[in-house]
C-alpha cells in the first residue's frame, strides 16, 4: 500500500516545490526590474550629493551598477541560492543579519494582532449573523466599518496621545523602555520571549506595555474585514437545508450556529484570516513608523527610498516565502476542516 | 381506528410578508392526525411543504404562521417558547426531509449527527448512546453501523442517506413523524423500499405519520387517509380506499393522471380551472 | 415589512444618499466652497473652526471646508479610476483562468500569486517614480496591486459555474467563446465583486493617504482627502481638527460605499 | 556667541523641576537614524552619523565648542606652519590614548589620513581639496619621530585653510592596531567600523542596531577629559509626533527635528525647554540656466524678479516660525565674513515691473523640483502662491532626495529648492560651491545652474590661496555681494536648530555644522 502511495506523495511535494521556486523567481525578477525603474540613484544615495565624481563612480562600481542588469540579477540569484543575500548598501550589514532582527519584530506584532482580530472579528461575525438586521448586527457593522475606514497612522497617533502621553496606561513608541532595551540579550528577536528569558524583573511587563497599543491598532484595522466576511459566510450557510434539519432535531440556536453553521463556513473564514495575516506579515509600515517599531515594513520602505537593491530583494523574497507557506498551510487547514474538499 | 389524537389543527394559515404587501400561502387548514398514517397531497407550490415545516415551528420571517388551534398531545403550541419547541422537536415530533445530500450536515460524520439527537434530549453515557445509535441504524436496515457512523454524508447513496435520517429522527422515540416528500429524490426501486421501512417502523412503534407527497398513487398504497391540497386550501379529505370514487373534480383529475401502462403515450386530462379562478378573484 | 427587508432598503437609501452628496459636492464645488481652496493666508494658519472658516484652516492658512469640498474630485476620481482599472483586469484573468482550466489557469493563477505576494509599496514607488507623482499614477499603482483579489473571486465563481447545466445549455444554443464568457459567466460574478469592491474602495482612499503620509502621494497643492489627513497628522495633538475633518469625510464615504453594497446585496438575493 | 552659554543660562534659571524619568546617567535622544550609511569616519557623511562622530572620534585640531570660528588643539597639542607655506608639523598630544587603551601614535595619524583618502568614500573629496589622491597621499604625510607628524600638500592653499580641512570628521584619527586587527579582505577595517568605533572621543559605541538605535558608553580615558554621562542612546524614532510624545512624557531627554507647530505647542510646558542654536544650513532657490527647453530660466530678469517674489517673513515668521531666519547670502550667519544684509523682501509690484522690463510675459510655467518631506512641500506651496501673483506658474514636482539631486547632476531640472550644508569649517567650502565654475566637469552648484562666471571663479580661487585671514574675509564679502545681487540662485533662509529638552538636561552644546554636537558636558 505504501509503495503505491509514495510516488503520488513525491509528485505532489515535487509539484509544490516547483511552484514555490517558480513563484519566488518570478517575484524576484519582477522586483528587480521594478527596483531598477525606481528614480532613486542608489550610488548617489550612498555617497551623497557633495561627493566627488570619483567617489560616485567608485560607489557605482562597488554596487555593480555598471553591469547589464541581467548579469546583476544572475549574480544575485547565484548568491541567494547559497544563502548569501548580499550586503545592504544603506546599512552596510549583510541583509540576512538585518532580516534576522527586523522580521521577528514584524512576526511578533503580526501574530498577536492577528490573534486579536481573528477572535474578535469572528465573534463579531457570529453576533452579527445570529440576528441579521438586529441592534447588535447594526452596531457591529458600524464598529467594524469604522475600524477599517480610519487611517491607521491617525488611529496610532491618537491612541499614543491618549493612552501613553495622557493616561500613562501603556508604553510609548519602541519595543522596550531604554532601561531594558539594550541590557537584555536579544536571542530570539521576539521581545516577549527575550524579556521573559532575561529574568529582568520588569522587562516582561514592559514588553507587554509596549505591545498593547500597536497590536490593538493593527487588530482594529483588520477585524472589520474579518467580521464582515464571517457574517456573510455564516448567512450564506444558514439558508441551507441541514440547518432546518438541525433545528428539527431540537438543537437550540446556539448549537445550530456553533455546531452546524460555523464548521461549514470555517473554510471561507480561514481563507479570509490567512489573507489578512499575509498583509500583516508584509509589515504594517505605517504602524511601524508611528510606533518606532523596527519591523520588516519600515526596513523595506527605507530600502525602497534608498534604492538599496539587496535589501529590497531580500525582504521581498522573505515576504514571498511567507506568503507561499501561508497559502499552503491555509489549503491544508481548509482541507482538514472541510472533508468535501478532499 | 384512531385511539387518541396526536396532532389537532384548526384554521392554520401561513402568510408571506413582502415589501409590496402580504400574501396568504396557506389558508385556514384544519385537520387532525392520530396514531395513523395520513397523507397530505398536492401539486408543488400548493403549500404542503410549508405546512409541514409550520407544524414544527421551523418557519422564519418573512413567513409567519397563525392558527386557532395547534395542539400536539393536548399541549397548545401556538405560544410555545423557542426552548419548548426545541424540547418537542426530535423527541415528540420528528421531520424527514427530501434530499439527504443537502439535509445532512456535510462536514460532520454520520455517527455524530445521530448521537447529537440523543445528547440533546437524554442524559446517557457515551457507551449507552453508541449502543442506542447502532441499534437504531440496524433497525433502519443499515448493515454496517460502525463504518457508516464514521462516514461523511457525501460518501453515502441517496437511499442510505434517507435511512440515516430515519434513524436520526426515530432514535428518541417520537410519537409523530412528519415526512416531507421523503422519497422524491430517490429512484423508483428505492422509493418503495424506504416507504415500506418507514411504514413498518411507524406501525411497530404505534406512531402517527404525516406523509407529504405529490404522488397520489404512492400515497394511496401506503396511507390510510388522504388530505388533498390545492392552492393553499384543503379541498378534499377521504379514506385512501375511496380515492378512486372521489367526486371532487381536482382529486379525480389527479387520480386519472397516474402514470401506468394504460395512460402511456395518451394526452393527460386537463382540469377545467376557470370556475375556480373566477371564484378565487371574487372572494 | 420584515426587519431584514427594512434594514436592506435603508442601507440602500443611506448609502446612495451619502454618495450622491459627495458627487454633487464634487460637481458644484465652485459654488459650494466658501473660499478658493488654494489661497494661502499665513496670518490665519491653523486657526480653529470659526464663523468664517467653519472647519478651521490648515498649515498654510487655507480653508479646510473648501478643500474638503474640492477634495471630493480627486478622491472620487481616484476611486473611480482604480475601480475602472482593477475590476476588468481581475474579472478577465479570473474568468479565463476558471473557464479554460489546464495550463492557462496555472499560468494566470501563478501571475496572480506573484502580484499578490508583491509588496504594494514596491510597485507604487516604482510607478510613481517613473511617471512622477499625480492622481492617475497613484491610481494605476494601486490598481496594479489590487486586481488579484478580484481575479481569485472571479475564478472561484467561474469554477463553480463551469459544471452547471445552464452554461451547457447556453453553449448548445451556439453561444460560445467571448460572447459566452461576457454574456453568461461575467454577470454571475458581479454580485460578489460588488461586495469586495465596496470593502476595497475605503482601502483605496486609505492607501492613497498612506502614500501621502510617506511623501509619495498626489503632488501638492491639490486638495485630496488622503493627503489632507497625512498633513493634519503632523499637528494632530494640538490642532486635531486639521486631520479630523478629512478623516471623518473618509469614514463617511467608506460607510456610504459599504451601506450601498450591503443594501444591494440584501435587496439582490432573498436570503435573510 | 556659541550656544553653550545660552543653554546654560536657560538651564540655571529654571529650578530643578520635572520628573527625571529614565535611567540615571543615561541620556536618551529621539531622532531619525535611517539616513546613517556607515559609522566609519572615512565613509559616513550623513547628518546623523556626523552628529555622532565628534563624540566617538577626535581630530588633530577641532572647532572650539566655546569659541566657534576658532580652532582648538585636540589630538595635536600644537603645530607650526612650514616656512614654504605648504607644510605643517604637528606634535601628538602626550599621554593621549584610544578608548581601547592603545596610546595615540604618529603612525595612527598617518594611517588614518591615508586610509580616508585611499578608501575614497563619500567625504574623501574634502581631503582631495588639498591635492591628495590615492596615489600621492602616502608621500605627503610622514612620521617625523615618535611625537611628530609632518603634513604637506600640493594644492595652492594656505595653512589656515588646511587646518580647517583637517578639523573635518573625515580626518578623524582611528586606532591603527585595533582597526587592522579587524580588517576583512583588505577593506582597511571599513566593514568593522560600520558599526564599531576605535577612536579617542569622549564616547565609544557599545551597540549599533541599524534603523533602531546607537548606544554609546563613556570613554573615561578620553584626552581633554572624561564625559559626565555614563551612556548616550540615540533612538531611531522616524515620526515627529512620536518623538514629541517621548520627550513630553520623559522617556526621551532630547527630541530633534520637531515641526515648528509641535515646538510651539511644547513651549509652554514647565518640564520642557526649547534649546535654540543657528545652523550653517542655508536654503536657496536655483534656476537652471543651461536648460534649453525653458529659455526664460537664463533670463537675469527672472532671477531678479524671483528675489522679490519670496515671502521671506511669511515663511520664517509664521509658516516655519522659530526654525528659520531670513538670510540672503551664501555664508551662514556665524561664519567669519558672513554678509548679513537682507536687501530683498516680498514685493509683487516690483517683481512685475522687473519681469515686464526683462520681456517675460505673464503665464510662463516653470517646473519646481522639491523634496517630498516637510518643510519643503510647505515652502514650495508658499512659493507657488506668491509667484502666481506675478503671473509665473510653478508646477511642483515632489521627489525623493537622491532623485532630485540626480536631476541637478544631469542638469535636467528647471527650478529646484535645495539646502546647502558646508562640508568643513571654512568659507571656501560654500564659496567653492556657489561662486566657482571650473568648467572642468566638477559639479559645483554654479555649474549645476549653468552659470558661466570666469571672473568670479578667479576671485574665489584667489580667496582660498590668500594667506592673510583679514584679506580672505574682505574677498568673501565681495563674492557674496556679487552672488546676492545677480545670480541664478535666490538665497532666502538660514536654518535655526531647535531641540526640545527635559528641564533637568544641562550642559548640551551645539555648533553651526552637523558634526558640532557635544554631549561630553551634558548632565541630567
Amino acid at each position: 500500500m505504501v509503495a503505491g502511495h509514495a510516488p503520488r506523495l513525491l509528485l505532489r511535494i515535487g509539484g509544490a516545490l516547483f511552484t514555490l521556486v517558480v513563484t519566488l523567481s518570478a517575484l524576484l525578477l519582477a522586483t528587480f526590474a521594478l527596483s531598477a525603474l525606481s528614480p532613486v540613484d542608489p550610488a548617489l544615495r550612498l555617497v551623497g550629493d557633495h561627493a566627488s565624481t570619483a567617489s560616485y563612480e567608485q560607489a557605482r562600481r562597488d554596487l555593480g551598477l555598471g553591469r547589464p542588469w541581467i548579469v546583476q540579477f544572475e549574480r544575485y540569484v547565484s548568491h541567494a541560492v547559497r544563502g548569501d543575500l548580499g550586503i545592504s548598501s544603506s546599512t552596510g550589514q549583510p541583509v540576512r543579519e538585518d532580516l534576522k532582527t527586523v522580521f521577528p519584530a514584524t512576526l511578533e506584532l503580526a501574530t498577536l494582532a492577528m490573534g486579536v482580530s481573528a477572535v474578535v472579528g469572528v465573534a463579531f461575525g457570529l453576533l452579527g449573523a445570529r440576528r441579521p438586521g438586529g441592534l447588535a448586527d447594526a452596531v457591529i457593522r458600524i464598529l467594524s466599518l469604522a475600524g477599517n475606514s480610519i487611517p491607521i497612522f491617525w488611529l496610532g497617533l491618537l491612541s499614543l496621545y491618549l493612552f501613553y502621553a495622557h493616561l500613562h496606561w501603556t508604553g510609548g513608541p519602541g519595543r522596550l523602555d531604554d532601561a531594558y532595551e539594550f541590557t537584555i540579550d536579544r536571542g530570539t528577536g521576539l521581545v516577549l520571549i527575550d524579556a521573559w528569558r532575561s529574568g529582568e524583573p520588569g522587562a516582561f511587563a514592559n514588553a507587554i506595555a509596549h505591545l498593547i497599543l500597536p497590536v490593538l491598532v493593527l487588530a482594529a484595522n483588520g477585524l472589520g474585514n474579518i467580521a464582515r466576511m464571517t457574517r456573510t459566510a455564516l448567512l450564506n450557510e444558514s439558508a441551507r437545508e441541514y440547518v432546518t434539519l438541525a433545528r428539527a432535531k431540537g438543537a437550540g440556536e446556539a448549537r445550530v450556529l456553533l455546531g452546524h453553521i460555523l464548521p461549514n463556513a470555517a473554510g471561507t473564514i480561514l481563507t479570509v484570516l490567512s489573507l489578512s495575516y499575509a498583509r500583516l506579515l508584509e509589515g504594517a509600515v505605517l504602524t511601524e513608523t508611528v510606533f518606532a517599531w523596527p519591523g520588516l515594513g519600515r526596513y523595506l520602505t527605507t530600502a525602497l527610498f534608498a534604492a538599496d537593491i539587496p535589501a529590497i530583494l531580500g525582504s521581498t523574497l522573505l515576504i514571498g516565502v511567507c506568503f507561499v507557506i501561508l497559502n499552503r498551510c491555509t489549503d491544508l487547514l481548509v482541507r482538514a476542516v472541510d472533508p468535501r474538499t478532499l | 381506528m384512531t385511539q387518541r389524537t396526536l396532532l389537532s389543527v384548526r384554521n392554520l394559515s401561513i402568510r408571506l410578508s413582502r415589501p409590496a404587501g402580504e400574501r396568504v400561502i396557506v389558508d385556514r387548514l384544519s385537520f387532525a392526525v392520530g396514531a395513523e398514517r395520513v397523507a397530505l397531497v398536492g401539486e408543488s407550490g400548493s403549500g404542503k411543504s410549508l405546512t409541514a415545516r409550520g407544524l414544527l415551528g421551523l418557519l422564519r420571517s418573512p413567513l409567519s404562521v397563525s392558527a386557532e388551534r395547534l395542539e400536539f398531545e393536548g399541549r397548545d403550541l401556538r405560544a410555545a417558547t423557542p426552548s419548548q419547541w426545541a424540547a418537542l422537536r426530535g423527541s415528540g415530533i420528528a421531520l424527514i426531509l427530501q434530499d439527504p445530500r443537502h439535509a445532512l450536515n456535510p462536514v460532520l460524520r454520520i455517527g455524530r449527527q445521530i448521537d447529537e439527537v440523543l445528547r440533546i434530549h437524554q442524559r446517557l453515557s457515551s457507551g449507552e448512546r453508541r449502543d442506542r445509535t447502532a441499534e437504531m441504524m440496524l433497525a433502519v436496515g443499515l448493515r454496517d453501523p460502525l463504518r457508516i457512523a464514521r462516514a461523511f454524508p457525501h460518501e453515502l447513496s441517496g437511499g442510505m442517506g434517507q435511512r440515516v435520517m430515519l434513524a436520526m429522527m426515530l432514535v428518541n422515540g417520537p410519537r409523530l413523524l412528519v415526512a416531507d416528500e421523503p422519497t422524491s429524490s430517490l429512484d423508483a426501486a428505492l422509493r418503495d423500499q424506504v416507504l415500506d421501512l418507514m411504514v413498518s417502523l411507524v406501525e411497530q412503534r404505534r406512531m402517527g405519520l404525516l406523509l407529504i407527497s405529490h404522488d397520489l398513487q404512492q400515497v394511496a398504497q401506503y396511507c390510510e387517509r388522504v388530505l388533498v391540497m390545492y392552492r393553499g386550501r384543503l379541498v378534499d379529505e377521504r379514506r385512501a380506499v375511496d380515492l378512486a370514487a372521489s367526486d371532487h373534480p381536482y382529486t379525480k383529475t389527479l387520480w386519472s393522471c397516474r402514470p401506468s401502462g394504460r395512460t402511456y403515450g395518451t394526452q393527460l386530462p386537463v382540469l377545467v380551472r376557470e370556475a375556480d379562478e373566477r371564484a378565487e378573484t371574487l372572494s | 415589512m420584515s426587519r431584514a427587508r427594512l434594514i436592506a432598503s435603508t442601507d440602500l437609501l443611506l448609502g446612495a444618499g451619502l454618495l450622491g452628496l459627495a458627487l454633487c459636492a464634487a460637481v458644484a464645488a465652485p459654488w459650494l466652497a466658501p473660499f478658493d481652496p488654494l489661497i494661502q493666508d499665513m496670518g490665519q494658519r491653523l486657526s480653529p473652526p470659526t464663523s468664517t472658516h467653519l472647519l478651521g484652516t490648515d498649515g498654510l492658512g487655507r480653508d479646510i471646508l473648501s478643500r474638503l469640498i474640492y477634495g471630493t474630485r480627486p478622491t472620487l476620481g481616484l476611486v473611480a479610476l482604480v475601480m475602472i482599472l482593477t475590476v476588468p483586469i481581475g474579472l478577465t484573468i479570473g474568468i479565463l483562468a476558471g473557464y479554460c482550466g489546464g495550463w492557462i489557469e496555472r499560468v494566470f493563477m501563478g501571475i496572480t500569486d506573484v502580484v499578490m505576494a508583491f509588496p504594494t509599496l514596491v510597485l507604487a514607488l516604482a510607478f510613481v517614480g517613473v511617471m512622477g507623482p499625480g492622481l492617475v499614477n497613484s491610481a494605476v499603482a494601486l490598481a496594479l496591486t489590487g486586481w488579484p483579489a478580484y481575479a481569485r473571486l472571479a475564478r472561484t465563481e467561474t469554477l463553480q459555474m463551469r459544471r452547471s447545466d445552464y452554461l451547457a445549455a447556453a453553449e448548445m444554443q451556439g453561444i460560445v467563446g467571448v460572447r459566452l464568457l461576457w454574456g453568461q459567466v461575467m454577470p454571475a460574478c458581479v454580485p460578489s465583486m460588488r461586495i469586495r469592491l465596496a470593502l476595497d474602495l475605503a482601502a483605496i482612499i486609505l492607501a492613497a493617504a498612506g502614500l501621502s503620509f510617506l511623501g509619495l502621494g498626489i503632488g501638492p497643492p491639490t486638495a485630496e482627502w488622503g493627503a489632507m489627513v497625512a498633513d493634519g497628522s503632523k499637528v494632530i495633538f494640538d490642532q486635531w481638527w486639521v486631520a479630523a475633518s478629512p478623516g471623518a469625510a473618509i469614514l463617511v464615504l467608506s460607510l456610504a460605499f459599504n451601506l450601498l453594497a450591503d443594501g444591494l446585496r440584501d435587496a439582490g438575493n432573498r436570503s435573510p | 556667541m556659541g550656544c553653550r552659554l545660552a543653554g546654560l543660562l536657560t538651564g540655571l534659571v529654571w529650578s530643578v523641576a520635572g520628573v527625571a524619568a529614565g535611567v540615571p546617567g543615561t541620556l536618551v535622544v529621539a531622532q531619525a537614524l535611517d539616513d546613517i550609511v556607515s559609522l566609519d569616519p572615512a565613509e559616513g557623511f550623513e547628518l546623523s552619523s556626523e552628529s555622532a562622530f565628534t563624540s566617538l572620534y577626535q581630530r588633530l585640531v577641532q572647532s572650539d565648542p566655546d569659541r566657534p570660528g576658532s580652532l582648538r588643539a585636540t589630538l595635536a597639542s600644537d603645530w607650526q606652519a612650514g616656512n614654504d607655506g605648504h607644510s605643517l608639523l604637528f606634535t601628538v598630544r602626550d599621554g593621549a590614548t584610544f578608548a581601547g587603551g592603545h596610546p595615540v601614535r604618529p603612525e595612527d595619524v598617518v594611517f588614518s589620513l591615508n586610509r580616508a583618502v585611499r578608501l575614497n568614500r563619500s567625504p574623501a573629496f574634502i581631503l582631495n581639496e588639498l591635492g591628495w589622491n590615492a596615489e600621492n597621499v602616502a608621500g605627503f604625510i610622514n612620521r617625523v619621530d615618535d611625537r611628530h607628524v609632518r603634513v604637506r600638500w600640493p594644492a595652492q592653499v594656505g595653512p589656515a585653510f588646511v587646518l580647517n580641512v583637517l578639523s573635518a570628521t573625515v580626518a578623524s584619527i582611528v586606532d591603527q592596531l585595533e582597526v587592522e586587527h579587524h580588517q576583512a579582505s583588505g577593506d582597511a577595517g571599513n566593514g568593522w567600523l560600520h558599526s564599531h568605533s576605535e577612536g579617542s572621543g569622549p564616547f565609544r559605541i557599545r551597540r549599533y542596531i541599524p534603523h533602531e538605535a546607537l548606544v554609546m558608553d563613556a570613554n573615561p580615558a578620553a584626552p581633554l577629559g572624561a564625559p559626565l554621562l555614563k551612556t548616550v542612546i540615540l533612538r531611531n524614532v522616524a515620526d515627529a509626533a512620536s518623538r514629541r510624545l517621548l520627550v513630553e512624557v520623559g522617556d526621551a531627554d532630547i527630541a530633534r527635528d520637531l515641526g515648528p507647530d509641535q515646538i510651539a505647542a511644547l513651549r509652554g510646558k514647565p518640564e520642557l525647554y526649547v534649546f535654540e542654536c543657528p545652523s550653517a544650513t542655508v536654503h536657496y532657490l536655483l534656476f537652471n540656466a543651461s536648460n534649453v527647453a525653458n529659455p526664460v530660466l537664463k533670463n537675469p530678469g527672472l532671477w531678479e524678479a524671483a528675489r522679490w517674489l519670496i515671502d521671506y517673513d511669511g515663511i520664517a515668521g509664521q509658516l516655519l516660525k522659530g526654525q528659520y531666519l531670513v538670510h540672503q547670502a551664501f555664508l551662514a550667519h556665524g561664519f567669519a565674513g558672513a554678509l548679513d544684509t537682507t536687501p530683498f523682501h516680498l514685493d509683487v509690484a516690483k517683481a512685475k515691473a522687473v519681469l515686464a522690463k526683462a520681456g517675460i510675459a505673464p503665464g510662463v510655467t516653470i517646473k519646481l523640483d522639491v523634496f517630498n518631506q516637510p518643510p519643503f512641500n510647505e515652502i514650495a506651496q508658499s512659493l507657488q502662491s506668491t509667484f502666481a501673483q506675478a503671473g509665473i506658474r510653478l508646477q511642483i514636482l515632489p521627489g525623493v532626495a537622491s532623485e532630485v539631486y540626480g536631476k541637478t547632476r544631469t542638469r535636467t531640472e528647471e527650478a529646484v529648492w535645495l539646502y546647502w550644508v558646508p562640508d568643513y569649517n571654512d568659507a571656501h567650502s560654500t564659496a567653492g560651491a556657489f561662486a566657482l565654475n571650473r568648467e572642468d566637469g566638477t559639479q559645483s552648484i554654479a555649474w549645476r545652474a549653468g552659470w558661466h562666471i570666469p571672473a568670479l571663479s578667479a576671485l574665489t580661487v584667489a580667496a582660498v590661496e590668500e594667506q592673510d585671514p583679514a584679506a580672505r574675509i574682505r574677498d568673501y564679502e565681495v563674492i557674496q555681494t556679487a552672488v546676492q545681487r545677480d545670480s541664478p540662485f535666490v538665497i532666502a533662509l538660514q536654518e535655526r536648530a531647535e531641540l526640545v529638552m527635559r528641564r533637568n538636561v544641562r550642559g548640551y552644546r551645539q555648533g553651526l555644522t552637523a558634526e558640532m554636537v557635544y554631549y561630553d558636558r551634558v548632565t541630567r
